[in-house]
């Protein structure tokens, strides 16, 4: 493993994508986000050999535009923004998803509505996980909850985004894309051939020619190629899940909670642990899909989720159990993360209900 | 026996949706007879619009990129910089680049993006049934101008060949239309020749801005469509060269 | 029997292009439907197989041969 | 182990270099390390404010009591004195700061960085001094380990690196 270096989370996320083979980067700048554009912009100056491209859009609907673009060449391409920006792109994640392109798309949150603040929130979960754009489609949704994890994800990310042909997102927020911690950066990996891929563009001479197109012909036909695009979610929805429990075995009360949420949290368990106090976690890290079962299996046990929104994977949570009255909720608007400690009260709270 | 003319190989069997008369046929069959000529179709790429030829993948044996309203030269951008040995063909109508897509194509000038831009201005939206664009003439009706375009609520038609040509990010702006032979055969040549500049690498955008007959949209015949073109469209829309970076 | 105007029946949209520009008259409309309903046109003998017809025909329907 | 602080001051400070020094520091003596930096909207003279929590595991990024605070000017004084542990220490840059910290904490150490480090060369130097006097609370981080840091933040101007080294070395000595 390489050594551990000190690294600040969108530099360290930009540095694996890079490693990933994806040396096609299009972005708008946007706290807390722009260090990956500045740090690609960096690489494309100082490391020629690597041949980066990088353009810096007019637009995030352009950026996106141009990332559905690039990876329809069948080169791995991404972009990364915020929620503004990520409202933009949703005519392309509607679009890609539709026209089965494989790219990633980076959304680090931070608190809306509107302009809102520059701060850490997960107030885009409906956005990403249910699908901001129009029409019926999903993308897989994966939300670490650490450097070390953006760097493992985003590689995987671009793998699975590749297989299912697909867009993926990666849903982290301002803390994680701004702290800095040690990271064991990934290594080069090896990246398929852009012509292997089927319907890559690629000039057909003679041969079969490829068409990115989303628009169908007649009610059957685009029934049809609706029918085939939810055969693949479903695919998605069964081989994807990911997540991690802890000590959920013996817990009296089970928090549920993802990127630098599931942090706060987990120092909040160990506290209420030496307390005496019985809790454990599970952690989705996809977010699409939700690791239901996983949830379900919690049983009757009280289950908290925390957000840094007014309710939004609640939902989902709620949808996985039995007994809703079982799912409690804590969560933070505005920018400002709950500490461990304000956790801890909570689980107090509700253990004494 | 010689053969005079013969349907260009690269096209599909597909008859096409363009209602008749459509100047949209004309520039695609010039396109289709120039990928045969210049035997393209191993180096090409192309990229349509959103608008009445938004089904053109259905027409021609290329490696095609349908983009979304407006984001073609975007998408464009996005695959001459994965693929830049590849010559991309971009096409839009004038909803797709002066409405929707405005901030697009300024922005490909500006960055003066190796693409060459076929641009059809037919001074209305064809698809969505006769609607205002932002290139309909003053006092020309549409469904939504019904007393025809007014400036005080609308404004003025837009002029891109003119405009783009003061940006020095774009190499070659002409504007040229299609209601004679003589200035079909010209069309051609104009677009071989946006297309020659992209190839040769040297330049940043070309631009080929074509008045075409919308019979439909302007709801007469086709055969009055192409004289309106003359009687109405040249004035506000002049026919010309305004930059070629070759020739100066 | 040679032709030197051949006339693809199912792309034919009968715009009139070619009956208008044909330099030597020779182009008229046809008597018979197409299935979209179109009258695609017909040739007489004062055709000089110039192919000025083939060049404006937008559906690219019209081929063009000479002896 | 657990060690939470609080960095802050205002931007041209170094308060930031100084936060990122030590936990380069701490990762090296094998610690888990986090750093959160908070910044105003000023792009010039704005608050500049970091988290940093080392650990012998993975926690929360976010710093709720802080056992050590760095106070670098007046009204990160006002903002942030009433989160500090009941057990912590609260260091004080007395040159910036002219009220009363009216915080309960266990040790309250108040030295004049910017005199400090005019002394040593210039007050440019003053972050410097206050990671020396932060480091002495910091019994798990080598001091060769924070000046190797600062040898390495300098690397590219190896003129400014002795003046720097011998500001670490004064706040890391004075005693309190």
């Amino acid at each position: 493993m390489e050594k551990r270096v000190f690294m600040e989370g969108n530099e360290a996320m930009a540095e694996a994508a890079i490693r990933a083979g994806c040396k096609l980067f299009f972005g708008y700048p946007i706290t807390p986000a722009t260090e990956v554009l500045e740090y690609y912009a960096r690489a494309m100056a100082e490391r020629p050999e690597e041949e980066i491209m990088v353009v810096q859009a007019e637009t995030e609907l352009a950026a996106f535009s141009m990332v559905a673009g690039a990876a329809a060449s069948g080169n791995r391409a991404m972009t990364a923004t915020s929620g503004p920006g990520f409202s933009l792109g949703q005519e392309s994640m509607s679009f890609m998803s539709a026209a089965e392109i494989p790219a990633v798309v980076v959304d680090s949150m931070r608190p809306g509505p509107g302009d809102g603040e520059i701060l850490p929130a997960q107030g885009d979960y409906f956005q990403a996980v249910k699908g901001g754009g129009h029409g019926d489609y999903n993308t897989l949704v994966l939300a670490p909850y650490s450097i070390q994890e953006m760097c493992d994800l985003i590689q995987e990310a671009f793998v699975l985004a590749e297989k299912y042909c697909n867009p993926v997102v990666m849903l982290v927020d301002s803390t994680l894309s701004k702290m800095r911690e040690a990271v064991a950066l990934p290594g080069y990996t090896e990246v398929p051939d852009p012509d292997s891929k089927p319907n890559a563009l690629r000039g057909c001479g003679k041969e079969e020619s490829h068409h990115i197109i989303t628009s169908g012909d007649g009610a059957v036909q685009w029934g049809e190629y609706n029918d085939m695009l939810q055969e693949k979610f479903k695919k998605m929805r069964e081989n994807e899940v990911r997540y991690e429990s802890y000590e959920v075995e013996d817990a009296d009360i089970v928090m549920v909670a993802y990127g630098s949420m599931a942090r706060v949290c987990q120092s909040a368990m160990r506290m209420a642990r030496e307390k005496g106090i019985k809790a454990g976690m599970i952690r989705p890290i996809s977010l699409w899909p939700f690791p239901k079962e996983a949830i379900a299996a919690v049983g009757d046990k009280k289950i908290l989720v925390c957000e840094l929104s007014a309710g939004q994977m609640v939902e989902d949570v709620q949808l996985s159990v039995k007994d809703r009255d079982n799912v409690y909720f804590h969560g933070k608007l505005g920018g400002a993360t709950p500490t461990a400690d304000d956790i801890l009260s909570k689980i107090e709270e509700v253990i004494g209900a | 026996m010689k053969t005079v003319y013969e349907k260009p190989a690269v096209f599909k069997e597909a008859v096409t949706n363009y209602c008749a008369g459509c100047g949209h046929g004309i520039v695609s069959k010039l396109i289709a007879e120039l990928i045969d000529e210049m035997d393209l179709q191993e180096k090409g790429i192309m990229v349509w619009p959103v608008g009445c030829s938004v089904l053109s993948d259905r027409y021609f044996k290329m490696d095609t990129f349908v983009a979304m309203h407006g984001r073609a030269p975007a998408t464009a951008t996005g695959i001459k910089r994965a693929r830049p040995d590849k010559l991309v063909m971009v096409y839009q109508g004038d909803g797709d680049l002066v409405s929707e897509g405005m901030a697009e194509i300024m922005h490909a000038a500006i960055r003066g993006e190796k693409l060459s831009i076929v641009f059809i201005n037919n001074a209305i939206f064809g698809m969505t049934g006769g609607q205002m664009a932002a290139t309909t003439l003053i006092g020309q009706t549409a469904s939504t101008a019904p007393l025809g375009r007014k400036t005080e609520t609308s404004g003025y038609p837009m002029r891109m060949a003119e405009t783009l040509a003061t940006m020095p990010g774009v190499s070659y702006s002409a504007r040229c239309t299609i209601n004679t032979p003589a200035r079909i055969r010209e069309c051609k040549k104009m677009i071989k020749k946006i297309y020659e500049m992209q190839m040769s690498d040297q330049h940043g955008l070309c631009f080929l801005e074509i008045l075409s007959p919308c019979p439909t949209g302007w709801n007469t015949t086709p055969v009055n469509a192409l004289d309106w073109i003359d009687e109405k469209m040249v004035e506000t829309y002049p026919l010309g060269l305004f930059k070629d970076e070759e020739s100066e | 029997m040679f032709k030197k105007v051949v006339v693809d029946p199912v792309h034919c949209k009968e715009c009139g292009y070619c009956i208008k520009f044909c330099p030597k008259g020779a182009l008229s409309k046809g008597t018979e439907l197409n299935k979209k309903g179109y009258h695609p046109p017909v040739v007489n003998d004062d055709c000089v197989s110039c192919g000025t017809c083939a060049l404006v025909c937008p559906d690219a329907a019209i081929s063009v041969y000479k002896e | 182990m657990k060690m939470e602080m609080l960095f802050s001051g205002i931007g041209g400070q170094g308060v930031m270099a100084l936060g990122e020094s030590i936990c380069a520091a701490a990762i090296k003596a094998g610690y888990e390390v986090t750093f959160v930096p908070f910044y105003g909207s000023e792009k010039r003279g704005g608050r500049t404010m970091c988290n940093i929590v080392i650990a012998d595991q993975m926690e929360s990024p976010i710093v709720a009591k802080p056992s050590i605070m760095l106070i670098m000017d007046e009204r990160s004084l006002e903002d942030y004195q009433d989160t500090i542990a009941k057990d912590g220490t609260l260091i004080i840059n007395t040159n910036l700061v002219g009220i009363e910290p009216s915080c309960e904490c266990a040790k309250i150490v108040k030295l004049p960085f910017y005199d400090m480090a005019e002394q040593v060369g210039t007050v440019k130097s003053a972050n410097m001094v206050a990671m020396g006097a932060v480091a002495q609370l910091l019994p798990m981080i080598k001091y060769e380990d924070l000046a190797g840091e600062v040898e390495a933040y300098f690397s590219k101007k190896p003129k400014l690196i002795p003046a720097n080294l011998e500001a670490l070395r004064i706040g890391y000595e004075t005693e309190f």
